[in-house]
């Protein structure tokens, strides 16, 4: 058999198998927190009660696996401080996500809607959006996500502009917290956090080293990290198992892959 | 002249008024700025108006012509209909039957698509990471160390594999990402630039 | 309600799935269906959050008749519908375009060329100060056009491409990480929301 | 009094228009004297009273030590008088700010002269090449690996009896100048096809590149005289959601299964999708996007790959037109500045003087 053409059906099989097999056994591996997840924690830790944030649902519905747990670390500690929580999303399919996230872990903390949380809903064209809340918040979103008018909501009347939030932080699977440092944070001086998938991790660091973004809590990993600060066990922690097995199977795939080419040279 | 010479116009001028506004916190030109955002937003919803309904032409073209695959169309159609009778008629909050068939069948689906990822990053690794040169062996090199340094795996084999991997990720990696960064802008503005002054216009068609 | 929804999201990743064997009709039938349900999602998001707020209330409730502009453009873009009025339909296009173009110089300037050099002016006194500067330029120098790339020239390119694998190698590595992940979230329904394999 | 030191020592204190703003705003900045350190004081309270005014209004209490206030609730044009009172145990002092200030807008905002800077030195750039480009001054452009392959790949599914399929990927909208580059070469791509009677199929997520699109193809059937061929229903929208517009495009690919594939666009996650199910047929593969992240998978998984930059210079290089290719030729310029910018700023942070580099990522 040549194996440096292999049906590629195999290579999916042997995938399937690499996670769903630690998946079944029930072992956890430790995890060490690095110093992007680090400074997000201390930048929400470092908040003083009641200060504002704005969580931006900014991801499409497919990566609600990876990315859930990031926004879940991140909406319990904000509500652990006893923050106030701007939740809007930029990306259509995060609106309905985003807010039942929010509203459960609101109802597991006691928090209430125009008390303690509001739910501006979705924009689209998400650089005009980002550029009008810097302007007037209202002015982008009149109402809410339910469709009242937030500005009765006693807590949140005085939320005019990025003046009155301590802190953006947008949950994304894409490029959406680059728009929010292009325009959010270069125009109207913004401090933007990011909690991203995995694989967008590598193209903020130019963006954390510059200072644009205060920090990064990338993927499950970055997820575990956070939870461990938090000191609990969620979404983050389950999984890292099939996630290492998964990547030493394809380490090996490619060295099947590279010791079979040069058996064929031969 | 509407065909052409009108849009080109219009293109400059917004353009220019794109482009000077960044410079100006003067309320005049911030309001004319979110007037005109508010204004793309809107022609944008309408444009996917347009879009729904070219799609529903193109199927219902499908069907009426029994053309291959026509049976499937009628899926698209009855899903675009379902979901706009359910959203119009019941709302789009918790519990509603929009909700419903969003959390019960496009969110499984979707993700079902993009775990296909997980799959093809494999077999695009199997093919494509060959020790031919020294760029491909560099490019494998790179990309099995940051594998290791990102799981806890590798912190075990050697504490030294996670402080490899940032260090790649941080300074090699990141200044080849800056380089390529710059070069994207410096092509963006110029590109940008053009479309402004009215060079670049294939989007117009040419007659 | 939940145990038939839960049913139903099972069938239909499962036919998704259904793909990686091969192309077939039962992904098909998934396949349409998903562009269906998402584009009357959108159409219902669309005109609820949207059309809803910055037309019809602006205009009917606060009585802002400069609403009207856009709305004339935007009623233009249907004019795409007709073969011999679509030329219509290019006044809304430029005016996206050309605003479009106008903000993304700026931007692009600042957060693309401007910020990454600032980023990259790091003291020389440190050895990954210099391979950052050497890194950038030698990438730099690769996109540089309006020379072959030969002799010395030709080398500094060259040491360009091996700074550019790196960073093709680091994000293909970093990347893999993410989309295990998602086909970890979709195990994780099958086995365990779905067939309650695990707990 | 215990603070007489405080009062004779008059804090540094000065008010004035806030630059580069809309207005609406007096900043207030004060350097507290040493003495204060040792002096217990509460905290700086700061007043404010319009011109006519005999009362002062409260505005803001502060700590007591260095510091910079904002007042956002001036109106524009009205003269304000402030006074910084500090509050001890045993006494207050205060100091009063000898002039009136009024706020007003500003048309430009000097933070960004940077920005300004490097727009003109582009605007000055494209000029001076055009400029040279009239005195008959021959380009010569190094080749890029990749470009030639766009040919060969519509000749290879001519011959095959394929179409061709080029899709611009889910991440980028019109507004992307990346978009822009695109769908000059999908101009170029759709004249190839057109004079070699070939189909092209163009999946798209978004309806207004679909718009342009189509103008596009369109065009360059009806300039290669083959606008009969054009087959308006090829030109499409999927669904806006970026895994729907995935699913769609992966079963065109297989259904229809193209000889020739171009991904050229701003992609995201559905990249990798595309270019396997590509792969997986078979089909001759170009692609090129400005997503930094995507480039790596279009590395491994495509046969040619137009890296950044270079998608944008492609779009010169195929349309053969002048006026792009001497926009290529002041990128090139621009870069020479670049680097010798770059070259100087770290050498000046080598030597501790970081105000430049700052300066530059400023605004």
């Amino acid at each position: 058999m040549d194996l440096s053409r292999i049906d590629r059906r195999y290579i999916y099989l042997v995938i399937a198998i690499a996670i769903a097999v630690p998946l079944l056994l029930k072992v956890q591996l430790p995890v060490s927190v690095g110093p992007e997840v680090q400074k997000v924690y201390d930048e929400i830790d470092s908040l003083q009660s009641r200060d504002c944030v704005m969580i931006s649902f900014d991801f499409e519905a497919s990566s609600v696996a990876e990315i859930k747990p990031v926004a879940e670390a991140v909406i319990r500690h904000a509500f652990e401080k006893n923050l106030r929580i701007v939740g809007l999303a930029l990306f259509s399919e995060g609106t309905a996500i985003g807010y039942n996230i929010i509203s459960s872990l609101a109802e597991e903390y006691g928090k209430k809607y125009g008390e303690d949380y509001i739910y501006l809903g979705f924009r689209p064209q998400y650089v005009s959006a980002i550029l009008g809340m810097g302007e007037n918040i209202d002015q982008v979103y009149p109402l809410d996500y339910l469709n009242d008018d937030w500005k009765d909501f006693p807590p949140f009347s005085d939320v005019e502009n990025y003046h009155d939030i301590s802190l953006v932080v947008s949950i994304a699977d894409g490029s959406l917290p680059t728009y929010w440092v292009e325009y959010a944070g270069s125009r109207y001086g913004q401090k933007i956090a990011a909690g991203i998938t995995a694989v967008m991790a590598t193209s903020y660091y130019p963006y954390t080293a510059s200072g644009q973004l205060v920090g990064i809590i990338g993927g499950l990993k970055g997820a575990a990290e956070y939870e461990n600060l938090l000191g609990y066990t969620g979404g983050g922690h389950r999984g890292m198992l099939a996630q290492s097995s998964g990547h030493l199977a394809i380490i090996a795939l490619v060295i099947l892959a590279n010791v079979a080419a040069l058996r064929k040279k031969r | 002249m509407l065909s052409k010479k009108i849009p080109i116009a219009v293109c400059f001028l917004f353009g220019l008024f794109g482009l000077v506004q960044y410079f100006s916190p003067h309320p005049a030109a911030v309001s004319a700025y979110s007037t005109v955002l508010d204004w793309v937003q809107i022609i944008f919803a309408f444009t996917l108006l347009v879009g729904v309904v070219s799609l529903l032409q193109i199927q219902l073209k499908h069907v009426s012509r029994k053309e291959k695959y026509w049976g499937y169309s009628i899926v698209t159609i009855v899903g675009i209909l379902v979901m706009a009778v359910f959203g119009f008629a019941g709302g789009t909050e918790r519990g509603t039957a929009f909700m419903w068939v969003f959390d019960n069948m496009q969110v499984p689906m979707q993700s079902t698509v993009f775990a296909m990822l997980a799959f093809f990053v494999a077999t695009a690794a199997y093919r494509g990471f060959r020790l031919r040169n020294v760029e491909a062996g560099i490019l494998l090199a790179a990309a099995i160390i940051i594998m290791l340094g990102r799981i806890p795996i590798g912190e075990m084999i050697s504490a030294r594999i996670p402080e490899t991997a940032e260090w790649i990720l941080n300074v090699p990696s990141m200044s080849a990402k800056r380089a390529v960064l710059i070069g994207i802008g410096l092509g963006s503005i110029t590109t940008a630039l053009r479309v402004i002054l009215g060079i670049e216009r294939s989007y117009l068609g040419r007659n | 309600m939940t145990e038939l929804g839960t049913l139903i999201a099972l069938i239909l990743t499962l036919m998704v799935f259904s793909f990686l064997y091969k192309e077939n009709p039962i992904y098909r039938f998934a396949e349409y269906l998903l562009v269906g349900i998402s584009v009357g999602y959108y159409l219902v998001i669309i005109c609820r959050n949207t059309i809803y707020p910055l037309v019809i209330e602006k205009l009917f409730i606060h009585g802002e008749y400069l609403v009207i502009v856009p709305v004339c453009l935007g009623l233009l873009m249907f004019a795409r519908l007709n073969k011999r009025w679509a030329y219509l339909s290019r006044l809304p296009l430029s005016l996206m375009i050309g605003f479009g173009a106008g903000i993304s110089i700026p931007a692009m300037l600042q957060a693309r060329i401007l910020k990454q050099m600032s980023a990259s002016m790091q003291s020389l006194a440190t050895i990954n100060g210099i391979i950052i500067l050497i890194g950038i330029i030698s990438t730099i120098t690769y996109f540089y056009f309006s020379k072959r790339q030969e002799g010395m020239f030709g080398k500094v390119t060259r040491l360009g491409t091996y700074f550019l694998m790196v960073f093709f190698g680091a994000t293909f590595g970093y990347t893999v990480m993410s989309r295990i992940s998602l086909l970890i979230g979709r195990f994780e329904f099958i086995l365990r929301d779905a067939l309650r394999v695990i707990s | 009094m215990a603070n007489v030191a405080l009062c004779s020592d008059p804090l540094s204190f000065s008010v004035y228009d806030t630059p580069s703003d809309g207005g609406g705003s007096v900043t207030i900045s004060w350097q507290a004297p040493v003495e204060s350190k040792s002096i217990p004081i509460g905290s700086f309270v700061i007043f404010r009273k319009m011109n006519e005014e005999v009362s002062w209004s409260y505005l803001a209490s502060v700590k007591a030590e260095n510091g910079l206030l904002e007042d956002r609730t001036a109106v524009d044009g009205v003269n304000y008088t402030y006074k910084i009172v500090s509050y001890a145990s045993d006494g207050a002092s205060e100091w009063v700010c000898p002039y009136q200030v009024a706020s007003k807008a500003q048309w430009f905002d000097s933070d960004r002269l940077p920005v300004l800077v490097g727009v003109l030195v582009c605007l000055l750039a494209l000029a001076g090449v055009a400029l040279l480009h009239k005195k008959g001054k021959p380009f010569d452009i190094r080749p890029i690996r990749g470009l030639e392959a766009v040919d060969e790949a519509v000749g290879r599914a001519t011959e095959m009896g394929k179409p061709v399929l080029f899709t611009p990927g889910w991440g980028g909208d019109i507004q992307r100048p990346t978009t822009i580059a695109a769908l000059n070469i999908l101009g170029h791509v759709a004249s190839k096809t057109a004079s070699y009677r070939c189909d092209l199929i163009f999946p798209t997520h978004d309806p207004v590149i679909m718009a342009a699109a189509e103008e596009v193809i369109h065009e360059a059937y009806i300039e290669a005289g083959e606008a009969d061929r054009y087959k308006a229903e090829n030109v499409f929208y999927t669904t806006s959601s970026q895994l729907g517009y995935a699913a769609a495009v992966d079963g065109v690919i297989t259904r229809y299964k193209p000889a020739a594939i171009f991904l050229l666009g701003t992609f995201e996650g559905e990249a990798l999708i595309l270019a396997e199910t590509g792969n997986s047929i078979g089909a001759m593969q170009v692609a090129g996007t400005d997503s930094t992240i995507q480039l790596s998978f279009f590395m491994v998984a495509c046969d040619y790959t137009l890296i950044g930059e270079e998608l944008f210079a492609a779009s010169g290089y195929l349309t053969g037109d002048a006026k792009i290719l001497s926009s290529v030729r002041a990128q090139d310029f621009m870069k020479i500045l670049i680097v010798v910018v770059l070259l100087a700023g770290a050498i000046l942070v080598t030597f501790g003087m970081v105000d430049f580099a700052g300066w530059i990522g400023k605004s």
